[in-house]
């Protein structure tokens, strides 16, 4: 553990900002690589799903 | 197509996108957990107990996040150059959709790579852009990725796209040794360095082994979300295929 | 007898998310003329196009003299006369500098005959006049003019007929006539009905689409 | 009946390759000098980008000396990338580029000639033009040596790889700003190079391993960019 107190942690000697806005970033990257995705997906899924419905009623 | 009999078993399996559809199903699970247990314990690993740098302080800390991500970004180039010339080569899809669900991961990860670059230079160099050798050769790799996605937005035809863009992506992955080269000596001319972001001589094992972590974690995630979008993609390009409409019906039912 | 020139098997292609033809197979034999046909966007130029090379977006198998063509292209493209929509003539130049061109891109064609497949198309004393200022039928002639220098056995003509007036449809077809008695073969799609040749084979592409 | 099936194979070749080379080089030559606004066109906007420099940064003698070396290259760069996309469009739309594919000759004899005579017309004429502005930009005379060799060896280069931005967008409508985008970034190395050749010639150092590194660039970009625009050609034809 290199930090005594919260304040401390998240001062970060001063460099605080830079510190959380990189790992704020971080995190923002990594989240929209997971959602997304998965949204892309759900909603391909429906399209799809629909279109082959459609096309079931069509025929 | 004829002379498919010296393959191997598995890459002769890995052409059929129903076969890598399931797979991919089946192995997302464990990659979903290990990126995050990596992840997370890689980052109050980095956060909390690594020790500050006696130089840097504890702006140092943000190289857990941007190291690893400058490797993804190269990482992914190589495999998407990779994956486009497989499909160039033996017309395989699903190599061509792995290439096309590599750009949009690596030029987000070049994006956060370059950002975290300008947020630790801030207290580092006292300026937000500095014109480093390995940021600016960053910059240009994500010149590279948008070349890549515009290129293959702008061809309709999807088979097209997919040919005409791994061409491209081995065209670039010839010239990014020649383009770092270049760029690291012309950054030598210019400014002679005084204080490069991450080459620091021998750090200590309580600083690079959560280093090691994070890198591996990203990695882990990188499959993670890739696999999500070669999914995706695999349903849309084989969505006349029997085994797509089975499945689709089969949740729609329920 | 050898086996059939040109074979297709179990060809499948796709444009725009729409089937153009699946499972189609066909041969084409010396002396044979093939007539590609069907409605307009059935896929008669791109089949043309695969069938010449130039288009690679297909599954299934086409074997040229019994081998397979991604083994023997080198062969077959200096066996194939290609003639597509557009009639790759350069209007900056004149008709004898682009058929001069033309030659070079085909070693076995004779240069020498240039002026002379000139004269047979009618273009006699516009040898130096640039193609942007002659007719759009003339414009088309200067193209026709390879028919004459090739000694190609495969020709492969996309609506050689447009632009064309009723003389110059007849010697055409004169023309196609002589390279089928020589024993060459020809693939072709027209709006026209061609006359006088019997050894018209048909391919409709009407039956072909899936969906 | 039989002699036609064989002949056309058996048939020895009457022109070569060598022969194709020189009359693709005469021909695609003959066509920019018959449509003389392409001819002139780069040269026009390299003189016109030069003109900027003074006008929207300084025009004061010392500076622009400085700045000379750079804004030379990033012209010529620029007026080089502009006339790219006419390269193979024209071929393209009336049909040639399919006959120059059917072609049993190899591909790469004639995709060298053809960016051989696009570089006479773009980077040579630019290197010839260039001593002429620079000295408008006051460059000093110890750099012009370093300047017209830079660019000799440096433009062939910037030809070879927007041949292949040039071929991989042939098929689509609007493909110029788009061949800026894939090209730009791997023009950065001649970028670098050509500028500090002009740099070192003007301080006066020697400039024999810049030289020596566009010439690999250049060897390089001549053993593999054919390959690549022969493979874009075939690509963007077949979509």
């Amino acid at each position: 553990m290199s930090f005594n107190s919260i304040s401390e942690f998240l001062t970060m000697g001063g460099h605080g900002l830079y510190v959380w806005l990189s790992y704020g970033l971080g995190l923002v990257v990594i989240l929209a690589n997971l959602i997304v995705p998965l949204q892309a997906g759900k909603r391909l899924r429906v399209q799809l799903t629909r279109r082959l419905l459609r096309e079931k009623q069509g025929s | 197509m004829s002379d498919k009999k010296w393959m191997p078993r598995w890459f002769y399996q890995l052409a059929s996108p129903r076969w890598c559809y399931q797979i991919c199903g089946k192995l997302l699970p464990w990659f979903t957990a290990l990126a995050l247990g990596l992840l997370i314990g890689g980052t109050i690993w980095a956060l909390v107990f690594a020790p500050a740098d006696y130089q840097q302080g504890n702006s140092f800390r943000i190289i857990y996040l941007h190291v690893p991500s400058a490797i993804l970004a190269q990482s992914c180039y190589m495999l998407m150059a990779i994956a486009g010339a497989i499909g160039l080569i033996w017309k395989m899809k699903v190599a061509d959709m792995v290439a096309k669900s590599c750009a949009p991961i690596g030029a987000s990860l070049a994006v956060l790579a370059l950002l975290t670059g300008a947020i630790w230079g801030k207290p580092t160099w006292g300026s937000w852009w500095v014109w480093d050798a390995r940021l600016t050769s960053m910059l240009i790799l994500f010149f590279l990725y948008l070349g890549v996605m515009a290129l293959n937005s702008a061809i309709e035809s999807e088979s097209t796209a997919a040919q005409a863009t791994a061409v491209l992506a081995l065209v670039g992955l010839v010239n990014i040794p020649i383009i770092k080269y270049s760029v690291e000596w012309w950054n030598t001319l210019h400014q002679p360095a005084t204080f490069k972001l991450t080459e620091k001589p021998a750090m200590p094992v309580e600083m690079w082994l959560p280093l090691l972590v994070m890198v591996i974690g990203f990695y882990a995630f990188f499959a993670v979300t890739l696999m999500m979008r070669l999914r995706n993609e695999i349903l849309r390009r084989e969505r006349r295929a029997g085994w797509v409409k089975e499945l689709l019906l089969s949740k729609s039912a329920v | 007898m050898s086996g059939p020139m040109l074979q297709v098997e179990n060809l499948f292609c796709e444009r725009d998310d729409r089937v153009l033809f699946d499972g189609l197979g066909f041969s084409v034999d010396a002396g044979e003329i093939v007539q590609i046909e069907g409605a307009n966007g059935s896929g008669k130029t791109t089949l043309l196009r695969i069938l010449s090379g130039l288009s690679r977006n297909y599954e299934g198998e086409i074997y040229w003299r019994g081998e397979p063509i991604e083994r023997v292209r080198d062969q077959f493209r200096r066996e194939l006369l290609y003639f597509g929509h557009q009639p790759g003539v350069k209007a900056l130049l004149t008709p004898e500098e682009n058929l001069r061109w033309y030659c070079a891109l085909h070693p076995a064609l004779d240069a020498s005959r240039v002026s002379e497949a000139l004269e047979q198309v009618g273009l006699r004393g516009f040898e130096d006049v640039p193609c942007h200022s002659l007719s759009a039928g003339q414009h088309r002639r200067v193209s026709l003019a390879r028919l004459y220098l090739s000694d190609a056995p495969l020709w492969i003509l996309d609506e050689p007929f447009t632009a064309i007036d009723k003389r110059g449809v007849a010697a055409k077809e004169a023309l196609i006539g002589r390279h089928i008695a020589r024993g060459g073969s020809v693939i072709l799609t027209t709006h026209q009905d061609l006359q006088g040749s019997s050894a018209v084979r048909a391919i409709n592409l009407d039956r072909q689409g899936g969906t | 009946m039989a002699d036609l099936l064989t002949n056309a194979a058996a048939e020895q070749a009457q022109i070569g390759p060598g022969g194709l080379f020189m009359a693709t080089l005469r021909r695609d030559l003959l066509l920019s000098l018959r449509r003389k606004s392409e001819l002139v066109n780069p040269l026009i906007f390299f003189l016109m980008v030069i003109t900027l420099f003074p006008l929207g940064v300084s025009p004061e003698p010392g500076f622009l000396a400085q700045l000379a070396p750079g804004a030379l290259w990033v012209a010529a760069l620029l007026a080089t990338l502009l006339s790219m996309d006419a390269l193979f469009r024209t071929d393209y739309d009336d049909g040639s580029l399919e006959q120059l594919l059917l072609s049993p000759q190899p591909l790469f004899i004639v995709v060298l000639a053809k960016v051989l005579a696009h570089w006479m017309l773009s980077g040579l004429a630019l290197t010839l033009v260039a001593p002429v502005i620079a000295v408008m930009l006051f460059l000093p005379a110890e750099g012009m040596p370093g300047l017209m060799l830079s660019l000799l060896i440096g433009t062939p280069t910037l030809s070879l790889v927007g041949a292949i931005g040039a071929a991989l967008t042939v098929g689509l409508k609007r493909g110029g700003v788009l061949i800026s985008l894939l090209v730009l970034p791997l023009y950065i190395p001649v970028l670098i190079f050509g500028t500090s050749a002009v740099q070192a010639a003007v301080t006066g150092l020697p400039l024999g391993g810049y030289l020596a590194l566009l010439g690999a660039l250049l060897a390089l970009g001549l053993a593999l960019a054919p390959l690549a625009i022969g493979a874009a050609l075939r690509i963007s034809v077949s979509g």
